[in-house]
């Protein structure tokens, strides 16, 4: 920004939704051959930043300038014309249709007036090459496709269209770390090839890695700039959270293996080829981590557990007693008391234009009501309850929980499972898209009901938390567990290794780890 | 195709030709027992399901099943393209003849080309064919309209308000009774004046706009309904609204109310005709099969009943359904139906 | 936390005015602006008989939409409405044929037969996932099937009992016909249903997010089913109603109900697509059907008139008040 | 997987309308007293394809993740119309044409306008629209009558060199001409993108407004070919409120025996063309068995209701309890 001739610039943007100010005279540059990071809590106003840019949300004012001339875009397709392209936090790719299809899906080749499926074609396997999954095939529909495929899709398709400015909002959040270094080689690729990159992510690390400058967002305003490298972690997050920060996860307790009986057991769980005979334990009191690739069955696992599979072959014990859990409601009922807080919130979580109070308590009515009616006065102590304990950040408890940034829609996804106080905790990926803020306050949270008793099983697609957090990782991989890693075992290289299924390292493999 | 002969018809009394100079038909007479089908469109209400009663009872009597080899019936529904191919069909598998109680009166050209073409003969009733290729069994719904019109002049002796329940709007029968009622009317020299409202031949919402009519516009002097007149009747009783001269149609729920309240005032007369004219088209079309002469063109009586004449058990049925339609008689056909022997076809059928 | 402070001080508000939709007053003023031009036509359109009379008609129409809005929060739709309506008045009416016993059960009878409908179609949509549009549409079909055989086959018995016509005509209090009792009695149910049941928070729950509302453990096929059986029933109820009003049961006598109840449904501000929805709204939109109707029958305007009119003023009402909110 | 495989997959539910209507005419053909002969075939094809036109119509729409609950009042509408226009000279007869199908397209965009740029929903907004039509078709048509160009009808209900069913040979030329353009243009492509998420092709960038536009006009066109074949096949007009709605109806029934999903996105005409010829088969069905009259109409309701479950079968296949909310 110093020397070279910014290649686009906002200044004093602002938008008001209601009360809520997503953006508050927010100033952005960006220059061409480099990759911008920016960062901020959930709720910052960085997505509505890059909708502005990319004509999805029009501003209340403030204006912006490309090439040093005055733009406005009326439509995302005008964004476009102008060279610049956004690959959203929500993703914006159509399920019915195929991979090509979506790829070339705002200017498809044509003859005669008609789509050229064979130009069609061709574009997106180039595309889809040049963002390293190739093995993805053009004609799969995208509905078919798990949510990691999806995202090197809509990556591919944002290659396909050329840009010159190209928008990553939280762009690998769903990734693991193989494919994020794919798409990282293609972005530093891209950014040689002189197109200006825009990253937004919570993962500091990524932003380390990737970026050359980084702004922080704090409150819909850009509170510092700065080059890369310049700044500490801690500094960052301080500036991005507006106090001082420590450390990131709690300490875990010191405990013997195998000492406390275990609430939850499978024994041999298999169901089509996704899960291969699975047997873990949890105990109470124990956080246990899912680990390895995403895909390799720790979704299904997940909802095996929570009644939602047909045709499991295996057991589940509760409490040592074998049950046939049939649906979530089964799951749920207090004798068996799980819980699971699902992958996509959106449309797993939360019923998004329904209110704040309705999504917190829908999981808890059965309780909080009596011969069907719901007891208001019993609810509202408890949804202030869970607000205050996880800190939800909204503009009141009546407005839709669609206007609440992501982190704190999946903070109410939480707290409305926590309303039950579940003796069994699935959790299925729960920082995706969470600000480190957020996400410290969830690690403790999780030691806290874990001390408290609870018996957590947890799947993350980061290796960090998989760490930090869990007393134990069960490592999957093609459906079957490969290794248990415990205490010193539980390092960076021991999961990757075992989610690349690599014998070797420093793990042990999963029939000595109980000798 | 038929030779076109001179009059009289075999039954002169039974088919009596539409007008002067209707046409007489006679067919190359066929060797019995014949195949004859009955295409209905529209099936779900009570005068269609008591036509179809009526049809069966009729072919079961002895001295038509004998002529009968097949009796098929196929109800298409509203549709009229579905009709017209249910005849095509017909025609296709061999049947000698084929009664239509046609969807639309206007549609069925190319039909009427091709049963002549294949020597089939084709009877409609109730709703007729708009042809001169086609035996026709009418009712003289214009005719209608100006009987109650009539009764109505002759009742009311000053004219005034009247209210008239039409009944679906695009259809050839409202527009025909309403143009009989009008010209009724027009002619009578005295002041009308008619609030016209759409009852759809059928009781709840003939009852309805009876209701909000009475409400806005009421009361009214004289009342005609082309259907659904028990829900009228039941409008005005629960409006309070004075008894009147009421000219309507056969359904047996309006009998009744006539039956009991004449002495209040609600003078009747009830004219139509049942469902049972089916049973003259498939007379008809036998007769045109055993190579007798028939009109063209065949004019049903009415069945008429007028205040004070109506009679428990002859006129109208007190235990019978009040959707139930009186007037199952053509004397002159030698046809008579009870309302036991109409409903409880199927019955004993089973 | 300063936020949710704020809100606690704005949960105090009148809840009817905080809750009040701008759609369901738009769509009261447009109950008076039809009135006031009907006034203009004739002064008898503001007579207490006429109105007293028009909610009368009115309640059978919203026993009817109480049903369809269920099913149409639970974003589906009940096409069975027309069958539904007449089996319930035939069938209570033939209960009426088995002596006293008969005449007693006769109304329960008609709408545990409505209910054996909306069951079949619960199943159908819940547990068979068939499109609501399309299963209720067959079981209407099969619905009339039945009532095709059961009048031509057995002596039908169709007048309405004596409790049937009460309901529908009768007065317990002075001057409020029985039906608009029965209706307002429906509706305060409904409303509590929807708005202090879980019941109802499932329903508007599953409208908006089936997947969702299934994780959270929801029975959402009982849910489903549920809502399918109670508009079976109060299409059948409506039935019973209609036949005490006409003292018969008919045929055909549901076909005039279907679109209608759809459309006071929706000019009552509740989304086709389910989740969003409130019962006044519907009262509103049922009130505002029958009195277009009605003034519509009154002036006397030709058929085809009519039908142009009754769509223009929908599509005109729906304009001023009933768009999808702008999405930029 | 290879290829054909997607291509078998996206095809799914036409390949099954069709197995279901070649079924159903087998066993239709195989007990009518006729058998197969050219006239039997032309009856049902001039039969199916009156609904075959409408279900096309609905496929369009449904495939934005609409419903048009007017097609059946375009179809009577232009069918009055055209019962006033479609006579004369050849030239006469042509500008009729033109004329019918002109309107038809106008009805649609102005259903299309409603609903795209007025933002309403379009159950609510086609009931409305379609009472409109059917009002203007019932002045046009107070009641039954009119007449049609005798010769062209002939021709377009007969037979080519007495074997093949002209209506059908119409039929093809109209999926040639408007469906096959129509599905693969950059506007088919909005329709559908709209139609499958409407969230996620607008932040595409693509043209959903045009698209569904697109989708709404050519639906009217299609009900209005739809009304101009039931001119020639009736030779006259009628404002039949009942049949209109019928038609309505017939069209979803159609649509979904055809593999299109109402929820948008997903489907071809193609099967709702099968769909609509497998229910006609319904109908037909009656006329070779000897059913007790009063019984037809439950046999037919019970036939749409089996025929409508066939699908609930895949459910069984169903291992994740969470593709049930697909
Ligand atoms: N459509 C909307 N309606 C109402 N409020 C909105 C809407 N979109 C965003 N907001 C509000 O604007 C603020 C900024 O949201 P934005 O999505 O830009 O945050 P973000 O920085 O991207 O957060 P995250 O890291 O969680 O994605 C939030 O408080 C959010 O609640
Ligand atoms: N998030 C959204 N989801 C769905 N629809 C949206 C969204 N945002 C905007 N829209 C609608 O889409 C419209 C623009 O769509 P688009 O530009 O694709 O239409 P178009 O067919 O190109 O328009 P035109 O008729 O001008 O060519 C917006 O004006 C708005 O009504
Ligand atoms: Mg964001
Ligand atoms: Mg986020």
């Amino acid at each position: 920004m110093d020397g070279a001739a910014p290649l686009f610039r906002m200044e004093g943007i602002s938008k008001r939704y209601g009360g809520v100010r997503a953006l508050e005279k927010a100033e952005l540059s960006v220059t061409s051959g480099s990759i911008h990071g920016i960062l901020g809590e959930n709720g910052a106003g960085k997505s509505t930043l890059i909708k502005v840019m990319a004509g999805v949300v029009a501003p209340d004012e403030g204006s912006m300038t490309l090439d040093g001339r005055e733009v406005s875009f009326a439509s995302p397709a005008a964004a476009n014309q102008a060279g610049i392209v956004c690959i959203f936090q929500e993703l914006s790719l159509v399920p019915e249709l195929s991979v090509a299809d979506n790829i070339v899906i705002s200017d498809p080749p044509t003859r005669f007036g008609m789509i050229d499926r064979k130009a069609q074609r061709r574009i997106a396997e180039e595309a889809l090459a040049r963002a390293g999954a190739a093995d993805i095939h053009p004609l799969a529909l995208v509905k078919d496709l798990p949510l990691s495929r999806r995202q090197m899709v809509e990556i591919a398709k944002a290659l396909a269209r050329k840009p010159r400015i190209l928008i990553l909002d939280e762009a690998t959040s769903a990734l693991a770390a193989a494919d994020v270094a794919k798409i990282f080689a293609v972005l530093k690729r891209l950014r040689g090839e002189g197109l200006a990159l825009l990253y937004i992510s919570h993962r500091m690390n990524e932003i380390a890695e990737l970026a050359d400058q980084c702004t922080v967002f704090r409150n819909g305003r850009n509170v510092a700039s700065y080059a890369a490298g310049s700044k500490s972690d801690n500094e960052v997050i301080e500036l991005m959270i507006g106090r001082e920060y420590s450390h990131i996860f709690p300490p875990k307790p010191v405990r013997l293996p195998a000492t406390a009986a275990p609430v939850l057991e499978a024994r041999t769980l298999s169901w089509t080829d996704r899960l291969d005979n699975v047997s873990l334990t949890v105990a109470a009191g124990e956080v246990v981590g899912l680990g390895g690739l995403d895909g390799q069955g720790q979704r299904e696992l997940l909802l095996a557990f929570f009644g939602v599979l047909r045709g499991l072959s295996g057991e589940i014990l509760i409490d040592g007693r074998p049950v046939a859990i049939a649906s979530p409601a089964a799951a749920r009922d207090d004798r068996i008391g799980m819980a699971l807080i699902p992958e996509d919130r959106k449309t797993e979580g939360l019923m998004l234009p329904m209110t704040v109070r309705e999504n917190l308590s829908f999981a808890a009515l059965d309780r909080l009501s009596k011969g069907g009616i719901i007891d208001r006065a019993a609810e509202q102590r408890l949804i202030d309850d869970m607000v205050g304990l996880l800190a939800i950040k909204t503009a009141g408890l009546d407005i839709p929980v669609g206007a609440l940034s992501g982190g704190n829609q999946q903070k109410v996804v939480i707290a409305k499972w926590l309303m039950r106080q579940p003796r069994i905790i699935l959790l299925n990926d729960p920082t995706r898209g969470i600000d480190v803020g957020t996400k410290q306050e969830l690690y403790q949270l999780m030691r806290k009901l874990a001390d408290a008793g609870a018996a957590i099983l947890f799947y993350s697609t980061d290796y960090d938390e998989l760490i930090g957090c869990c007393d134990r990782v069960l490592v999957l991989y093609d459906g079957a567990v490969k290794r248990e890693l415990v205490g010193a075992e539980l390092t960076e290289r021991a999961l990757i290794a075992s989610a690349l299924n690599i014998h070797g390292g420093d793990a042990t493999p999963r029939h000595g780890a109980d000798a | 195709g038929p030779e076109v002969v001179k009059g009289p018809a075999a039954e002169p009394d039974c088919f009596a030709p539409w007008a002067a100079d209707t046409q007489f038909f006679k067919f190359p007479k066929k060797d019995g027992p014949y195949r004859i089908a009955l295409a209905n469109g529209y099936i779900a209400n009570t005068w269609r399901i008591q036509m179809i009663q009526t049809a069966k009872a009729y072919a079961a009597q002895k001295d038509v099943a004998a002529k009968l080899k097949e009796f098929k019936v196929v109800s298409t529904g509203e549709d009229v393209p579905a009709q017209i191919s249910a005849i095509n069909n017909f025609i296709d598998s061999g049947f000698d003849a084929i009664v239509v109680n046609a969807q639309n009166p206007t549609a069925f050209g190319p039909v009427i080309k091709r049963a002549k073409e294949a020597g089939v003969v084709l009877v409609a009733f109730d709703n007729i064919l708009d042809t001169k290729d086609a035996i026709n069994v009418n009712v003289d719904q214009k005719g209608l309209g100006e009987l109650w019109g009539k009764w109505l002049i002759d009742h009311i002796p000053d004219g005034g308000k009247i209210l008239e329940v039409r009944g679906v709007a695009g259809t050839s029968v409202d527009t025909d009774r309403h143009n009989g009622i009008h010209e009724a009317f027009d002619a009578s020299g005295k002041k009308w004046d008619v609030t016209e409202v759409a009852g759809k031949w059928d009781d709840p919402t003939a009852q309805k706009v009876t209701a909000d009519a009475i409400a806005t516009n009421g009361p009214f002097v004289g009342i005609t309904g082309q259907g659904g007149d028990t829900g009228i009747v039941q409008a005005m009783i629960d409006a309070k609204h004075a008894f009147v001269p009421f000219g309507g149609e056969t359904e047996n729920g309006f009998r009744k109310f006539c039956a009991a309240h004449a002495a209040d005032g609600l003078k009747c007369s009830s004219a139509g005709t049942g469902p049972a004219q089916v049973a003259v088209a498939i007379k008809t079309a036998i007769a045109a099969l055993e190579g007798q002469v028939v009109p063209q063109s065949v004019k049903l009586p009415l069945a008429i009943v007028e205040d004070p004449n109506f009679k428990e058990g002859q006129d109208y049925f007190p235990d019978q359904s009040d959707n139930f339609f009186v007037g199952n008689s053509f004397p002159t056909c030698g046809i008579n139906f009870t309302a036991q022997e109409i409903m409880g076809q199927t019955k004993a059928d089973q | 936390m300063s936020e949710t402070t704020m809100n606690g001080i704005a949960n105090r508000m009148p809840k009817f005015i905080r809750r009040a939709d701008p759609a369901v007053l738009t769509a009261f003023a447009c109950i008076v602006l039809l009135l006031f031009l009907g006034s203009l036509y004739s002064r008898s359109f503001l007579s207490p008989e006429y109105l007293l009379q028009q909610l009368k008609v009115a309640s059978f129409l919203g026993v009817i939409a109480t049903g369809m809005m269920l099913v149409i929060l639970l974003g589906q739709i009940d096409l069975s409405v027309p069958w539904s309506v007449a089996v319930g008045a035939m069938m209570a009416a033939a209960a009426a044929a088995y002596g006293p016993i008969g005449v007693a059960l006769a109304i329960p009878f008609g709408i545990f037969c409505g209910v054996l409908i909306g069951i079949v179609n619960g199943i159908g949509v819940a547990y068979l996932r068939i499109p609501s549009m399309i299963i209720t549409l067959a079981t209407n079909a099969v619905a009339q099937g039945l009532m095709v055989v059961y009048t031509g086959g057995f002596s039908p018995q169709d007048s309405a009992t004596g409790a049937m016509r009460y309901l529908a005509t009768g007065f317990t209090i002075p001057g409020v016909p029985n039906a608009v009792i029965i209706w307002a009695l429906i509706g305060a149910a409904m409303v509590l249903v929807l708005t202090r049941t879980s019941f109802g928070r499932s329903v508007y729950g599953i409208g908006n997010r089936e997947r969702a509302a299934y994780l959270s453990g929801i029975d959402t096929r009982r849910v489903v089913m549920i809502a399918f059986a109670i508009s079976g029933g109060l299409s059948a109820f409506g039935g019973v109603l209609l036949a005490g009003y006409a003292s018969k049961a008919a045929q055909s006598m549901g076909d005039a109900y279907l679109l209608p109840s759809i459309a006071a449904v929706v000019l009552g501000g509740t989304s086709i697509l389910g989740g969003r929805g409130s019962y006044l709204g519907t009262v509103a939109g049922v009130i505002l059907i029958t009195l277009l109707q009605s003034i519509l029958s009154v002036m006397q305007m030709p058929e085809a008139g009519r039908q142009i009119v009754y769509g223009l003023v929908i599509v005109a009402m729906l304009l001023l008040y009933g768009r999808a909110p702008a999405s930029r | 997987m290879k290829d054909w495989r997607y291509w078998l997959a996206e095809q799914r539910g036409t390949l099954l309308a069709f197995a279901i209507f070649i079924v159903m005419f087998a066993i239709y053909t195989a007990n009518h007293p006729a058998g197969f002969t050219a006239n039997v075939v032309q009856t049902a094809s001039n039969k199916g394809v009156l609904l075959a036109f409408v279900a096309m119509a609905q496929t369009l729409v449904v495939i934005t993740a609409g419903i048009d609950l007017s097609v059946g009042m375009i179809f009577t509408l232009t069918n009055c119309l055209a019962s006033w226009l479609v006579i004369g000279t050849g030239l006469e007869t042509a500008f009729g044409v033109i004329a019918v199908l002109g309107t038809g397209l106008l009805c649609g965009a102005i259903n299309g306008a409603i609903v795209i740029y007025g933002r309403l929903q379009p159950i609510v907004a086609t009931i409305a629209t379609g009472a409109v039509y059917f009002g203007i078709a019932l002045l046009l048509r107070p009641f039954p009558g009119g007449s049609v160009n005798e010769d062209l009808a002939d021709a377009l209900t007969g037979r080519l060199f007495g074997v093949v069913p002209a209506s059908l040979v119409a039929l093809f030329a109209v999926v040639l001409i408007v469906w096959v353009p129509f599905s693969r243009s950059v506007l088919g492509r909005a329709a559908y993108a709209a139609g499958s998420s409407e969230t996620a092709a607008y932040m595409s960038g693509v043209p959903i407004r045009r698209g569904k536009f697109a989708a709404y006009a050519l639906a009217g066109l299609l009900a209005a070919i739809g009304g101009l074949f039931l001119t020639f096949f009736t030779y006259t007009g009628d404002a039949a409120y009942a049949s209109g709605n019928a038609y309505t109806l017939f069209s979803i029934a159609a649509v979904v025996l055809g593999g299109v999903s109402l929820f948008g996105g997903k489907g071809s005409a193609i099967g709702a063309i099968f769909g609509a010829l497998a229910f006609r088969t319904i109908g037909d069905l009656l006329f070779v068995f000897d059913f007790d009259p009063l019984w037809q109409p439950l046999f037919q309701g019970v036939i749409l209701l089996i025929a409508v479950s066939l699908g609930a079968f895949a459910l069984f296949r169903v291992r994740n309890r969470l593709e049930w909310f697909l």
